[in-house]
């Protein structure tokens, strides 16, 4: 927030821009979370004595540049953007409104699914070569504190926990049960070649070849 | 189009003499909106309702405020005074100005009387009308077990003329509990008789509950019978899974693998003493018998029942010599003092004591040895039996079955939240009911209790046929709501389902029947989807914003 | 199943009393709430809240929604200061005769605008606002204070109010209520602590019952130390007064958890303050409440025995004997406050409802079932039992009874509607 | 800053204690405005925050004790929103502007009071530190 508020200092109309799609689900910027941080920096402003004037609107994706479009008016009239979609969508938008500062005002961190309500646990690090369909679906590179490739690390502690993190299952343990009720346990004795992470391009860019 | 708003105001009969109420009407015939302000200084009167009513009609008002008393008094009648006046009843809101302002405070409130007003008009600008409509609902129950509650549930629900389905997971009725009956005083099979004779009650043994949709009045639920699915449809679910006990010999046992086998015969369970009691071809009669409960499980209710039962028993049949070993005889179920009373008086020997008696094997007998509080000394009393403590849990099945329905447990893993508005039958969803041993340690007393008002609570719902609601009152928007889920995972009700409206994309539905308007989910919703007619995010800033107003 | 015309009377507008009328309200018949005195909510009514940092599960709460519920039901008719006369007739077609007391304020007029109170000439005022909880939260004229009952010539409360609610005129009503079947709830009376005379209740203004500690938490909030200069107040609760005795054979249910959660409140409130215990078998069973008794049991005192006799010394503090069990001697201990946990007793009137009613006490003095297992049929056909007028329950149980009896009702009274079609 | 504190009363419980404090003739600060609400759950953290824009000096959110929750899980929840609430405040630099979340019971009206003077305190407390 403190990074925000200096990025925002200059301004004094700005535009709040949410996401309607991942980052809404995410609680991290839907209607609810803009109208949030719109009022924390009204208040923050007003506690400085100054003043600041808020637009708030919402993209239905905002990693969509016809999307984004919709916006036009809104941005043309605000001295800068901040969006709290994830990092896509704060490219697109600078791309599109190029004379506008677009600032961030999320930190995109993982890929992730919701375990219950109000908890979102790491589940795939979109490493581009993935082989969960030999680790019983489960991906030791997210999931294991250290990301080991082949097997656990040795520091499994009682009950099948991580060593590092006593509240978390070892992935390890986990892959080796879901193993075991496929009677696949064979594969555990498969050894894995290092990856080879640069079999990603940064950025990366996926074509669909569906028309 | 702008709102009318009529403001009616009540001074108690002269009763808030610290507000001013001729300046204060006129500052709010001031507000944006207020077509009218009238002084009526009994509306909790008939007369005064009537009034009211002329008012609304004569200035052709479409939004009220009621300055008064606590709407928690009164909301109720002047909804209905806007009814007859042809507004809906949600078009109304109140200002407290009695019990939170006039009363509260000491001086001039006037000021603060207004601006109570003035929240209320804000709010009552945004007000909408909620229709109500008549859903239908499905008349069968289901009712999960197969035991003395569950039977019982059954047999009563045909007599107020619901049919029923008895789903057991073994292969006949009561099998667990054939075993008790006598212990608690009832008659299994002649009651498993009534309900094989009965025509509105369907039974399905060997089954098990594998998926439960829907909400009150329309669960879909799938039970699995000897590999074969069936798919039913309810309109209200009893759970009546009992209890299970387990023979707790604590820590203080600790035997030899050759001495274990002689003393197995000799440590029993309730159940089995009752069995012996009752068998005439008991070969010894045991000379002394040593009762052991109440140490390590908070149940004591059933085991000392059981205890005073089985001892009166045993000392009428066999004349034996009885010590029961406890640290509270747990008394608070009908009739248990009495009991307890005469089990004394027949010179059955308790000795209470606060930690688990030892107990060894000596000579072929058993001996238990424990510190008696009242002696405050050792004691060992060898015995030729030993009715070992017994400690309650839920069956097995009971979590799972929670989860299949999504209702909460209590700390010990049985049915029921601690939640005092839960008690004594309901669980937070509605038309899931909990009855008998599997919300707890329950007296047959108590257990018949509560499939009356189980049963009650369900003919009240069901019997008609239709339910009738406040239709759309929470919804969520077809056009915001990005089916993230939040609000499905968050309802403690269980009232919110995937749908699609108008074949439209996957939203949350808010399913009127199950919905107990709490406002949780519109609170959380990250898209702010979800509006809560009465308690819309606008109505509530529209409060807000009166304070800044003035 | 016609049972919209059907009237049932339910007697005591306690707890179990409001909880029957509910049930029956909602299954569409009407239903008379016929109440002795001029609020209705009973004992329960007047209950404490003795949440900690978290909900102690009192349930005392609950009897509020429950009221209002009832109060606002258009199905349930109240009839308040009203007691039975007679009752003739039998299941299906009971004539039940009525008495109303006048209360000379009508509660459907009385608004509670305070101004009769301020022109009442008499000290105390004769004509006062009911207990804040009350309901309905009608004003109170006491005959024996207004002047204008002891032959004097006095308007003024007449002539100020405003809703015109104060007829002085209003003599007892009778009326003859026509029902299908009767529910009695009428409850229970506190047990009298003075009959224990060695306890020094009534003697000592430091011996207090449970229920007037309820009562204090629920007008005060919290409990004034009985000496002011002393650091820490030493505070001693005394277990089955009225129960488990020679004439109560029988466990009151309720005393244990309250003064636990009373105990629990007061060391919540000021955990300074020393509490004890004194019991013979504490009844643990119950919902989350062996939970909460493990929790306290480091912070409380608890002793096995009740206390026989209880001394004020001339600095006012109490002296209680007890027969410490362990140690097999008698023991003292001096406390600032003792708190006698009364349990419920059969009202006093059951005898007199028995006799118009034609039902049976049972020995203890609560009325009697007709059969074991059956809590809430009598030995008369239609008349039903709920509540703790048949034996000792707690708010829950009390609730659940109260439906349990509604849903006989019905029962009995759509199979007599049958009977009678089929024949 | 108009000094007004606002209450967000669960209509279960704070809003009927609050009744059951004026019945009782027990005074609390004038300044307080209750907006009554179906369960604590129901207010959100946008609420509190938009009370304090509007100028209120302080924000209370009353609900059922816990355990009580008519809704099981909503006197937790606004725990839990008045918290994140108070970070974000903290977050901007803002104090002595209380958001602050109280339980009680319907029958506890003494409980209401204590919370509206606490707060009114902490208000005072602030701004004399200032």
């Amino acid at each position: 927030m403190e990074e925000i508020k200096q990025a925002m200092a200059l301004y004094k109309k700005v535009l709040v821009a949410g996401c309607g799609t991942c980052v809404t689900v995410c609680w991290a910027g839907g209607e609810k979370e803009v109208g949030i941080l719109a009022s924390q920096l009204r208040l923050a402003r007003s506690a400085e004595g100054s003043e600041i004037v808020t637009l708030e609107a919402i993209v239905e994706r905002q990693c969509e540049k016809e999307m984004v479009a919709e916006l036009k008016d809104k941005v043309t009239e605000v001295e800068a953007v901040l969006s709290l979609a994830c990092g896509s969508g704060v490219q697109v938008m600078a791309e599109l409104f190029e004379d506008k500062p677009v600032f961030p005002a999320v930190n995109t961190t993982f890929i992730g699914m919701p375990e219950k309500e109000g908890l979102w646990v790491e589940m795939c690090g979109a490493c581009g070569d993935c082989f969960l369909d030999r680790t019983g679906g489960i991906c030791p590179i997210v999931r294991c504190a250290k990301g080991l490739l082949n097997g656990p690390c040795g520091g499994t502690r009682k009950g099948g926990k991580c060593e590092i993190d006593p509240d978390k299952d070892c992935a390890w343990v986990l892959v080796y049960r879901r193993l075991e009720k496929q009677g696949r346990l064979d594969l555990m004795r498969q050894y894995y070649t290092p990856k080879n992470f640069r079999a990603v391009k940064r950025p990366g860019r996926v074509q669909a070849t569906k028309a | 189009m702008e709102a009318k708003i009529g403001v009616f105001l009540c001074n108690c009969g002269g009763g808030m003499k610290n507000i001013d109420f001729d300046a204060a009407g006129a500052k709010v015939a001031k507000i944006r909106g207020v077509a009218c302000v009238d002084l009526i200084s009994d509306l909790c009167l008939e007369e005064g309702r009537e009034k009211m009513a002329a008012g609304i009609r004569a200035e052709n008002l479409d939004r009220v405020v009621v300055a008064a008393c606590s709407p928690e008094f009164k909301e109720h009648v002047l909804g209905q005074v806007l009814e007859n006046a042809g507004l809906d009843g949600h078009l109304l809101c109140m200002a407290n100005i009695r019990e939170q302002c006039s009363w509260a405070h000491e001086g001039d409130v006037t000021e603060k009387a207004v601006e109570l007003m003035n929240m209320a008009v804000n709010k009552a600008r945004l007000l909408q009308p909620v229709e109500k409509q008549d859903i239908a609902v499905d008349r069968e129950v289901l009712v999960v077990g197969g035991g003395f509650s569950a039977v019982a549930s059954a047999l009563q629900f045909s007599r107020v003329g619901l049919r029923s389905t008895l789903l057991e997971k073994e292969v006949v009725l009561g099998t667990a509990t054939r075993e008790l009956e006598g212990l608690h005083g009832f008659d299994i099979c002649s009651m498993i008789d009534a309900v094989e004779g009965d025509t509105n009650i369907e039974i399905l043994t060997s089954g098990r509950m594998t998926t439960a949709k829907g909400t009150i009045g329309d669960f879909t639920v799938t039970i699995t019978k000897e590999g074969e699915e069936i798919s039913r449809k309810y309109g209200a679910i009893v759970l009546a899974t009992g209890y299970r006990t387990e023979l707790a010999l604590g820590s203080g046992l600790e035997l030899r693998a050759d001495e274990e086998a002689i003393s197995r015969a000799k440590i029993v369970s309730q159940e089995q003493l009752f069995g012996m009691l009752n068998d005439p071809f008991i070969d010894t009669k045991p000379k002394t018998i040593g009762f052991v409960f109440g140490f390590s499980d908070e149940n004591s209710r059933f085991p000392t029942l059981a205890t005073l039962n089985n001892a009166l028993a045993a000392k009428k049949e066999w004349d034996s010599e009885i010590y029961v070993f406890c640290k509270d005889v747990e008394v608070d179920s009908e009739g248990v003092e009495k009991l307890y009373r005469e089990a004394r008086e027949c010179g059955v020997v308790f000795l209470k004591c606060e930690v688990l008696p030892r107990i060894a094997v000596d000579n072929g007998r058993i001996a238990i040895e424990a510190e008696d509080v009242f002696l405050g000394e050792d004691t060992i009393v060898a015995c030729d039996l030993l009715v070992a403590e017994e400690l309650l849990f839920p069956t097995e099945g009971t979590a799972a079955l929670s989860s299949l329905l999504n209702i909460l447990l209590d700390s010990r893993g049985f049915y029921q939240d601690e939640n005092v508005h839960l008690y004594p039958v309901a669980s937070e969803k509605k038309g899931v009911f909990l009855v008998g041993g599997c919300r707890g340690d329950l007296d047959t007393g108590r257990v018949l209790t509560d499939i009356s008002s189980a049963v009650m609570s369900i003919d009240k719902l069901l019997l008609s046929g239709t339910i009738t609601v406040e239709i759309e009152r929470v919804k969520a928007d077809p056009q915001k709501c990005v089916a993230c889920l939040t609000c499905i995972r968050v309802c403690p009700h269980g009232a919110i389902q995937l749908g699609r409206v108008d074949g439209g994309k996957e939203i949350a539905v808010i399913v009127d029947l199950a919905c107990d308007a709490c406002g949780i989910c519109a609170a959380v919703c990250p898209a702010k989807a979800i509006d809560f007619q009465g308690y819309r995010d606008d109505q509530l800033l529209a409060q807000i914003e009166a304070i800044e107003e003035s | 199943m016609d049972l919209e015309n059907k009237c049932v009377l339910v007697v005591g507008s306690g707890i179990s009393g409001i909880a029957s009328a509910l049930e029956l309200g909602n299954a569409g018949l009407h239903v008379y709430l016929l109440e002795k005195e001029a609020a209705v909510g009973g004992h329960a009514a007047s209950f404490c809240c003795k949440a900690t940092d978290v909900c102690s599960g009192c349930s005392a709460c609950v009897v509020r929604d429950k009221i209002k519920e009832a109060v606002l039901h258009p199905q349930v008719r109240l009839l308040t200061n009203s007691t039975i006369r007679e009752l003739d007739g039998k299941l299906g077609d009971f004539r039940v005769e009525i008495t109303q007391q006048p209360r000379y304020i009508d509660e459907e007029r009385c608004i509670a605008c305070g101004l009769c109170t301020e022109v009442c000439p008499t000290e105390p005022k004769a004509i006062y606002p009911p207990a804040a909880e009350a309901t309905p939260f009608s004003y109170i004229l006491d005959e024996g204070l207004c002047v204008r009952f002891k032959g004097e010539k006095c308007d003024l409360c007449q002539e100020s109010c405003p809703t015109k609610a104060i007829q002085f005129e209003v003599k007892a009503k009778e009326q003859e209520l026509s029902v299908g079947a009767i529910i009695v709830a009428t409850g229970f009376d506190v047990f009298d602590a003075r009959e224990k005379g060695s306890l020094g209740y009534g003697r000592y203004p430091n011996v207090v019952t449970g229920l007037d500690l309820e009562r204090t938490f629920s007008r005060e909030g919290y409990l004034r130390p009985t000496v002011s200069n002393k650091e820490s107040q030493n505070i001693a609760f005394i277990q089955c007064i009225g129960s488990r005795d020679q004439g109560h054979g029988y466990c009151s249910h309720v005393c244990c958890k309250y003064a636990m959660k009373l105990a629990g409140l007061i060391k919540y409130q000021s955990p300074d303050t020393q509490v004890t215990i004194f019991y013979i078998d504490l009844q643990t069973a119950g919902k989350g409440f062996a939970q909460f008794h493990e929790e306290y049991k480091e912070s409380i005192r608890f002793v096995r025995g009740v206390p026989v006799e209880v001394l004020q010394d001339a600095s006012g503090e109490l002296e209680v004997k007890f027969e410490d069990v362990c140690q097999g001697k008698v023991c003292r201990d001096t406390f600032d406050l003792v708190v006698l946990s009364v349990g419920i007793s059969p009202r006093k009137d059951s005898w007199d409802l028995a006799r118009i009613l034609g039902i049976n006490l049972a020995d203890d003095g609560f009325f009697d079932i007709a059969e074991p297992l059956n809590s809430d049929e009598t030995n008369v056909d239609g008349i039903l039992l709920a509540g703790t007028c048949q034996g000792p329950r707690d708010i829950p149980d009390s609730i659940a009874h109260g439906i349990a009896a509604a849903s006989k009702v019905i029962h009995i009274l759509s199979e007599f509607a049958s009977r009678r079609t089929g024949s | 800053m108009n000094g007004r504190i606002i209450a967000f009363c669960c209509e279960h419980s704070a809003y009927p204690a609050a009744d059951l404090a004026g019945k009782l003739g027990l005074h609390y600060p004038e300044t307080l405005r209750i907006i009554r609400v179906p369960c604590a759950g129901r207010v959100d953290v946008i609420h509190m925050l938009r009370a304090l824009e509007k100028g209120a000096s302080a924000v209370l959110v009353l609900g059922c004790e816990d355990g009580a929750c008519h809704h099981i899980t909503g006197n937790i929840r606004a725990r839990e929103r008045v918290k994140h609430c108070d970070m974000l405040l903290r977050e901007i630099g803002i104090d002595g502007r209380p958001v602050v979340m109280f339980n009680l019971s319907p029958n506890a009206p003494h409980k209401f009071v204590k919370a509206a003077n606490e707060i009114t305190k902490i208000i005072k407390e602030s701004r004399e530190a200032r």
